[in-house]
C-alpha cells in the first residue's frame, strides 16, 4: 500500500504529528471556506495540546472558533452546521469528554443520514486527543475508540504517523461521513516525513509497516509504533514479524489482516483501549470467522489495555497499557507455545 | 401593523388587525391540516396501519403555525418527537408523511424514520427528534451555518418544556447568545414533559424566566392564540434575521391527547383536560374572525372541505406505496 | 447451574418480566431503607413500560422519585447518593439514552474507587429497557451493553427471564458496585416461574439453558430466548445444540463457554448489538485465545445486529436483528460447512 | 452579629466584625496552609517529584475557605481539578496530599489519583474531578442523600465559571432547587475558563444571574475577601440547613498562575496578573486585621513558622513513602 504519490517526493520535509494535523486542517480551510474548527481553547491559546497552534491567526476567529465548556452542545452545533452545507473540524479536548457528546454524535450524526431515509449528510470530523502516558489519570487518558466502532454511520480513525495524520485528516474533511479522528496525545511530538501539498488516504486501508513471515502484529495508533520497534528486537532474535498499522476501525481492513495471517499463521494484535471488547476482539473474532481461521497454527493473542481506570502514578500507568517488551514477550510466548 | 386596517377595524387587537386576510386562512389551513393530519394519522394507527408509537399536538397547532408561517422558505427548524405540526407549517406533503408512517419506501424517510424523524433538510425541515432537547445545539449550529455563510437564514428551534431541564437547553441558549446567532427559540410549554407537570419539574413556572441566564428576550405568549404566537414570532425572527441575536419565546399550550398511544393519562385529570379542549386554536380563530365579521364562512368551509379531499388522497398514496425493500437495508447508512 | 434454592420450590408463581423487576424493587425497598428508585415518569405513570407500576403508591414519592428529564443530572444523582450511603437504582427511559448520561457512568461510577484508592464504593443500580422490534426507530432501539462491557469499574447484566430479571437484580441491588442492568422490551411480557422469596443469582454466571453435543449456541438477552426456540427446531432435524445464556458481560464467564466449546467443538454467538466491537467479537476472541481453541472443528459463528441504525419499517427492523430463523439457518450452515 | 464586639471595634466591616480571633486565625491559617502547600508542590513539580499535570489555585484561596470552614466536620463537598484548596480547607492532610501529588501507596488514592482526585469521602471529601462540571451533579445526589437519610448535612458544589457553561450546571441547579435539597453551590469565577474569558463563554456577566432560572438566591462576593465569602456562606449554608433549599454564591476571584503547567498565558496580560496579585486575601486578611489593630503579628508569624515545619514533614514523608506495587494493579476497581 503505498499512499505517497510519486511527484511530491521532492516536496517532502520533516513535521511533527501535530504540525501534520494543523497543516492538513490550514490546507483543507484554503481550498474550502466552508471547512472550519470548533472547540475549546483552540484559538489564543492554540489547543490544550497546542494542535490547532496559529490557525486562528491565519483564519480569524470565524472559522477557529472558542467555544465555551460545553461538550454536548458543541457537538450538537457541529452537527448542525454539518447538515446545513459547513464542513466542521470538531476539536474536543480529550477524548474522554466524549461521554459528554455521546449522543450527539451517536444518535444524531451516525443517524442522521439513515433515520432521513439517504437525504441528508452530515460531514463533520471530531478530533480527539486520547491515550495514556501522560499522567492524567482515569478521566484524561482513555482510549474509548472501540465504542464508535461499534456504531454504524460513524468512521474510526487512528493515525500513528505524521503522514497519516494528514493525510487521513484531509481524508476525513471530504468524507461526507461523520468521522471521529482518534489522536495520541504521546505521538505530537513524534516527527516524520510529510509532503507540502495535500493528499488523502483512503480511509479503511490498513498499511503492512513491515513485513514478516513468523507472526503477524496488528497494532492500533501507538500501538503499531510499538509493535514496529518490538518487532525490531524479534529480527535480533531471528523471528520476522509482519507488522501491520489498522489506521481505521470502521471500515476495517480486515483483508490486509487475513492476507497476513494465511501467511504467518500466527496472530498478536496490539491495542491501548481495554482488553475487553476492544478493537483486538473484533479483530480476533473478524480472523475466526474467516477461512484465515484454518491457517492458524496457534491461539490468536490480544494485548490491550488492562481491566483498570487509567492510573496516576507512571509506574501504574505503564504496566496497564501494553509496552514494547510486552509485545516481544507476548511473541516469543506465542512462537514458543506453537513450537511445542 | 397597517393603520388603515386598524382604523377600518377599531374592535380588532392589533396582533389579529396586523394579519391580512390571506394570512389568516393560511394560518387556519395550515392549523386545520395539522388537525386533521394527525386525527387521520391516529385512526389509521388505530386500524393498524401504523405500529410502533405516535406523539399527537393535537391542541398545540397555533404555535406550529403561528411561528413557522411567519418564516420564510429559506429558514430552517429543528423539530421534537410531537413534530407532525412543525412539518406541515413548513410546508411538507402529508402524502410523504402518510407514506412514512406507514413504513413505506415513498416516504419522508424510506420508511426509515417514522413519526419521530421525519424531516426534509431540503426544503429547512432539519428534522422531528427522538431525543428530548436533540435539537437544541442542532439549530445553533444550523444558525452559526447560516451566520458563516452569510446567508440571512433564521432556524426555529423548537422544543417542549421538559426539554427546557435538559443540559442541552442550556448550552444551546448560551451558544446561540455570546455567538449572536439568527436563532429562534421556541418552547411549546403543554404544562407536562410525558406525565411530569411543569411545577414539579422546573424551579420556574415560565420557562421564558430562563432567558435571563442567555441576556436574550425572552416572551411568553398564549400558545393557542395563533395571531399573539405570530406577532411575538416576526419580532423574534426580525431580530434574528437582523443580527441582533437569538430570542425565546414560551408558547403556552396544552397537548389534548395523552403524550403517546400508551398514557392512560393518570397524571392529569379529565376536567383540566376538557377545559383546554374549550381553548381550541382553530375554532378561536374562526370564531374571532367570524364574530369580527372579517371574512365568510364559507371560506373556512371550503378550506376544510379541500383538506379532507387532501387526507383522502394521501393516504390512499401511502397505502398503495411500496414497501422498503429489506435487500437494501443497509443502503444509506454512509453517504 | 442451579439457582433457584430448593426450599422455595412451593412459593413460585408465574410473573412477567417486568412484574418480577417490579418484585425485586419492591422487595429490596422494604429490606433496606437505604434504596430507592429513580427516573423519568417512574411514579403515577408507572414508568415508560410500566415496570415501577404501583412502588410510588408502596413506598412514595420520596423513594420512587419522578425526576426532570436531565439523563446526566439524574445519573450524577445517583452517583452522589450511592457515594454518601445510599442505594439507587435509576430507570433511564430507553437505553439509547444513557448517552447522555456517559460522562457519569463512565468517567464517575466505574472510576471512583479506583481513583479513590479503594476507600469508595459506588453502589448503583442502572435499569434500562433496551433493544429493538416496537418499531421505536433509531435512536429508541439501540442494544448499547458491549460499551458497558469495556468499562473497567462496571458490572453489566442481561437478564433474559423473569426469574433471572429478579435474582439479578436483587443481586445487583446488594453489589457494592455500579451495574447496569439492560432489560428487553421485548420481553416485559414474557412469562415464567418467580419465587416469591427474595433470591440473588451471583453476577458473572453463565447459565446452561439446554444441553446438547453439536453446537454451542451463546445468547444474550432476548437472544438467549431465540437460541432456545431455534435449538427446538434443529432439534427436530437431529442436531442437538448446547444453548448458553450469557446473563452477564462484564464479568464474563468465559468458563461456561469454554467447557462447552470443548465437548461440542462449535460455536455461534448470537447477540442483539451491532456485531461490528458487539459482545460476540468478545466470546469469540476469548475462545479463540483459549485452550478451548484447539476444540475448535469450525470458525466461530458470530450472528449480531446488522451494520445499520434500527428502521422503522417492521420488515426492515426484523431483517437487521438475529430472528430464530436466522440461528437455525447458522447452525445448519456451520455443520455443514463443517462436515465438508 | 455579636454587638459587643462591633460596639468594641465600630471602624470594622461587619463581616469582620462578625468573626472571632480564632476564626480569623483558622481562616488565615487555613488560606496560608493551602498557599504554601500549592508553593511546595509547584516547587516539587519543578523538580521532577510530580509528574502529569495541576491546577493550582493560588490566590483564589479565600473562597475555598470562607465556605469550607464554616462547613461542620459531617458536612460534604464535592471540589474541581482546582481542588486543593477545598481539601485542606476541609481538613485534609497536606502530607497525605503530596504523597499522592508523588504517586505514593500512602497518598490519599494509593497514587492512583494523582492532584486532579484527592477525595476523602470518609470526611465528607467527596472528590476532585477532572470532568468540569462532573461535581455538580453528584452534590445534588449527595444532599439528596443527607435529605432521604434525615442528616443534616449540607454538601457544597465547588466548580468555575466556565463550568457553568456545562449543561450539568442547569440540570443540577434545576433538580437542586425542585428538590429544595441542602446545598450551596459556588462558583469560584476565576474570569477565566482555561483560556476563554468569561466576557466570551457566558451571556452574562455575574453567573449569580443565573440563580433567576432556578428559584434560588444568587449573590455575588469579592472572592478574594475571606470575612465577606464567610458570611454568604453562613447565610446559605443556614438555609440549606433549615431545609429552605439551595444557594448559588459567585465568588470574583482570579488565578494568579497558568491554566496549568502548560499554560503560556497568551491570553491576558501581565498588567491584569499584578493587579489580581496585588488583591492577596491572605495578606488582605492579616493586614486589615493588623490595621484594625485585632491581633498582633506574631500571632500570624506563628502560623506561617507551624506551616513551613509542617509542610517539610510533609513533603520528607511523601518522599520516603513507598511507591504503589504494579503487581497490585488491578486491584481497586471493584468492591
Ligand atoms: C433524552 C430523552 N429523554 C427522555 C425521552 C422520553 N420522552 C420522550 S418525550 C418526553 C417528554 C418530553 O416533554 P416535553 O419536552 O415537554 O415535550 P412534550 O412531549 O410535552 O411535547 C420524554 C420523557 C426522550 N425521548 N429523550
Ligand atoms: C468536561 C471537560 N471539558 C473540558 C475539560 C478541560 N478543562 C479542564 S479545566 C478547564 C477550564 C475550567 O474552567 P473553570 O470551570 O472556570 O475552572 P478554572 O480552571 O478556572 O478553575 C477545561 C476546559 C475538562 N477537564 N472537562
Ligand atoms: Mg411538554
Ligand atoms: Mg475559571
Amino acid at each position: 500500500m503505498l499512499d505517497k504519490p510519486k511527484d511530491m517526493i521532492n516536496q517532502v520535509r520533516e513535521l511533527t504529528y501535530a504540525e501534520a494535523i494543523r497543516e492538513a486542517m490550514g490546507q483543507a480551510m484554503e481550498a474550502d471556506p466552508t471547512v472550519f474548527i470548533l472547540g475549546e481553547d483552540i484559538g489564543t491559546y492554540g489547543g490544550a495540546f497546542g494542535v490547532t497552534g496559529d490557525l486562528i491567526h491565519r483564519f480569524g476567529a470565524e472559522r477557529v472558533i472558542d467555544t465555551p465548556i460545553a461538550e454536548l452542545g458543541i457537538a450538537g452545533a457541529a452537527v448542525g452546521a454539518a447538515l446545513t452545507g459547513m464542513r466542521p473540524i470538531l476539536e474536543l479536548q480529550f477524548s474522554d469528554f466524549v461521554t459528554l457528546a455521546a449522543e450527539q454524535i451517536v444518535n444524531q450524526a451516525a443517524k442522521i443520514r439513515f433515520m432521513f431515509g439517504g437525504k441528508a449528510s452530515v460531514p463533520l470530523v471530531v478530533r480527539m486527543p486520547s491515550g495514556s502516558g501522560t499522567g492524567a489519570a482515569a478521566q484524561h487518558s482513555q482510549s474509548l475508540e472501540a465504542w464508535f466502532g461499534h456504531i454504524p454511520g460513524l468512521k474510526v480513525v487512528q493515525p500513528s504517523t505524521p503522514y497519516d495524520a494528514k493525510g487521513l485528516l484531509l481524508a476525513a474533511i471530504d468524507d461526507p461521513n461523520p468521522v471521529l479522528f482518534f489522536e495520541h496525545k504521546l505521538l505530537y511530538k513524534m516527527k516524520g516525513a510529510v509532503p507540502i501539498e495535500p493528499y488523502r488516504i483512503t480511509i479503511g486501508q490498513a498499511v503492512v509497516r513491515r513485513a514478516g513471515t513468523d507472526v503477524t502484529i496488528v497494532g492500533t495508533s501507538i500501538m503499531a509504533v510499538r509493535a514496529l520497534a518490538a518487532a525490531e528486537q524479534l529480527a535480533a532474535q531471528g523471528i520476522e514479524a509482519e507488522v501491520i498499522d489498522l489506521r481505521s476501525i470502521r471500515p476495517m481492513d480486515t483483508e490486509t489482516i487475513f492476507r497476513s495471517v494465511r501467511k504467518t499463521s500466527r496472530l498478536i494484535v496490539v491495542y491501548e483501549g481495554v482488553k475487553t471488547l476492544g478493537v483486538g476482539a473484533e479483530i480476533s473474532a473478524a480472523v475466526a470467522e474467516s477461512d484465515a481461521f484454518d491457517f492458524l497454527d496457534a491461539p490468536i493473542m490480544r494485548l490491550g489495555g488492562q481491566e483498570v481506570p487509567l492510573p496516576y502514578n507512571p509506574v501504574l500507568e505503564k504496566a496497564a497499557v501494553p509496552q514494547e517488551d510486552d509485545i516481544v514477550a507476548a511473541a516469543l510466548n506465542l512462537l514458543r507455545k506453537d513450537r511445542r | 401593523m397597517s393603520s388603515s386596517v386598524e382604523a377600518l377595524r377599531p374592535n380588532q387587537r392589533p396582533e389579529l388587525a396586523n394579519l391580512s386576510d390571506d394570512t389568516i386562512l393560511e394560518s387556519y389551513r395550515a392549523m386545520k391540516l395539522i388537525r386533521r393530519f394527525e386525527e387521520r394519522a391516529e385512526e389509521s394507527y388505530m386500524r393498524g396501519f401504523i405500529h410502533g408509537t405516535m406523539h399527537l399536538s393535537i391542541g398545540q397547532e397555533a404555535s406550529a403555525v403561528g411561528v413557522v408561517v411567519a418564516l420564510r422558505a429559506s429558514d430552517t427548524l429543528t423539530s421534537t418527537h410531537r413534530g407532525h405540526g412543525h412539518s406541515i407549517a413548513k410546508g411538507a406533503d402529508p402524502a410523504l408523511m402518510f407514506a412514512e408512517f406507514f413504513g413505506k419506501q415513498t416516504g419522508y424517510c424510506g420508511g426509515r424514520g417514522g413519526s419521530m424523524h421525519i424531516a426534509d433538510v431540503e426544503s429547512g425541515n432539519l428534522g422531528a427528534n427522538g431525543i428530548v432537547g436533540g435539537g437544541l445545539p442542532i439549530a445553533v449550529g444550523a444558525a452559526l451555518s447560516a451566520k458563516m455563510r452569510k446567508s440571512d437564514q433564521v432556524c426555529v428551534c423548537f422544543f417542549g418544556d421538559g426539554a427546557s431541564n435538559e443540559g442541552a437547553f442550556h448550552e444551546a441558549l448560551n451558544m446561540a447568545s455570546i455567538w449572536r446567532l439568527p436563532v429562534v427559540f421556541v418552547c411549546e410549554n403543554n404544562k407536562y414533559g410525558m406525565s411530569m407537570d411543569i411545577a414539579r419539574s422546573s424551579a420556574v413556572p415560565d420557562i421564558a424566566q430562563r432567558a435571563v441566564s442567555y441576556a436574550m428576550p425572552g416572551i411568553s405568549v398564549d400558545g393557542n392564540d395563533v395571531a399573539a404566537v405570530r406577532a411575538v414570532a416576526e419580532t423574534a425572527i426580525a431580530r434574528a434575521r437582523a443580527g441582533e441575536g437569538p430570542s425565546l419565546i414560551e408558547c403556552k399550550t396544552y397537548r389534548i391527547r395523552g403524550h403517546s398511544k400508551s398514557d392512560r393519562n393518570f397524571y392529569r385529570t379529565k376536567e383540566e383536560i376538557e377545559e383546554w379542549r374549550g381553548r381550541c386554536p382553530i375554532e378561536r380563530l374562526r370564531n374571532e374572525v367570524l364574530g369580527l365579521g372579517r371574512l365568510s364562512a364559507d371560506r373556512f368551509d371550503a378550506i376544510d372541505a379541500a383538506i379532507e379531499v387532501e387526507m383522502e388522497v394521501a393516504i390512499e398514496f401511502a397505502k398503495a406505496s411500496p414497501n422498503p425493500d429489506p435487500a437494501r437495508l443497509t443502503e444509506d447508512v454512509y453517504a
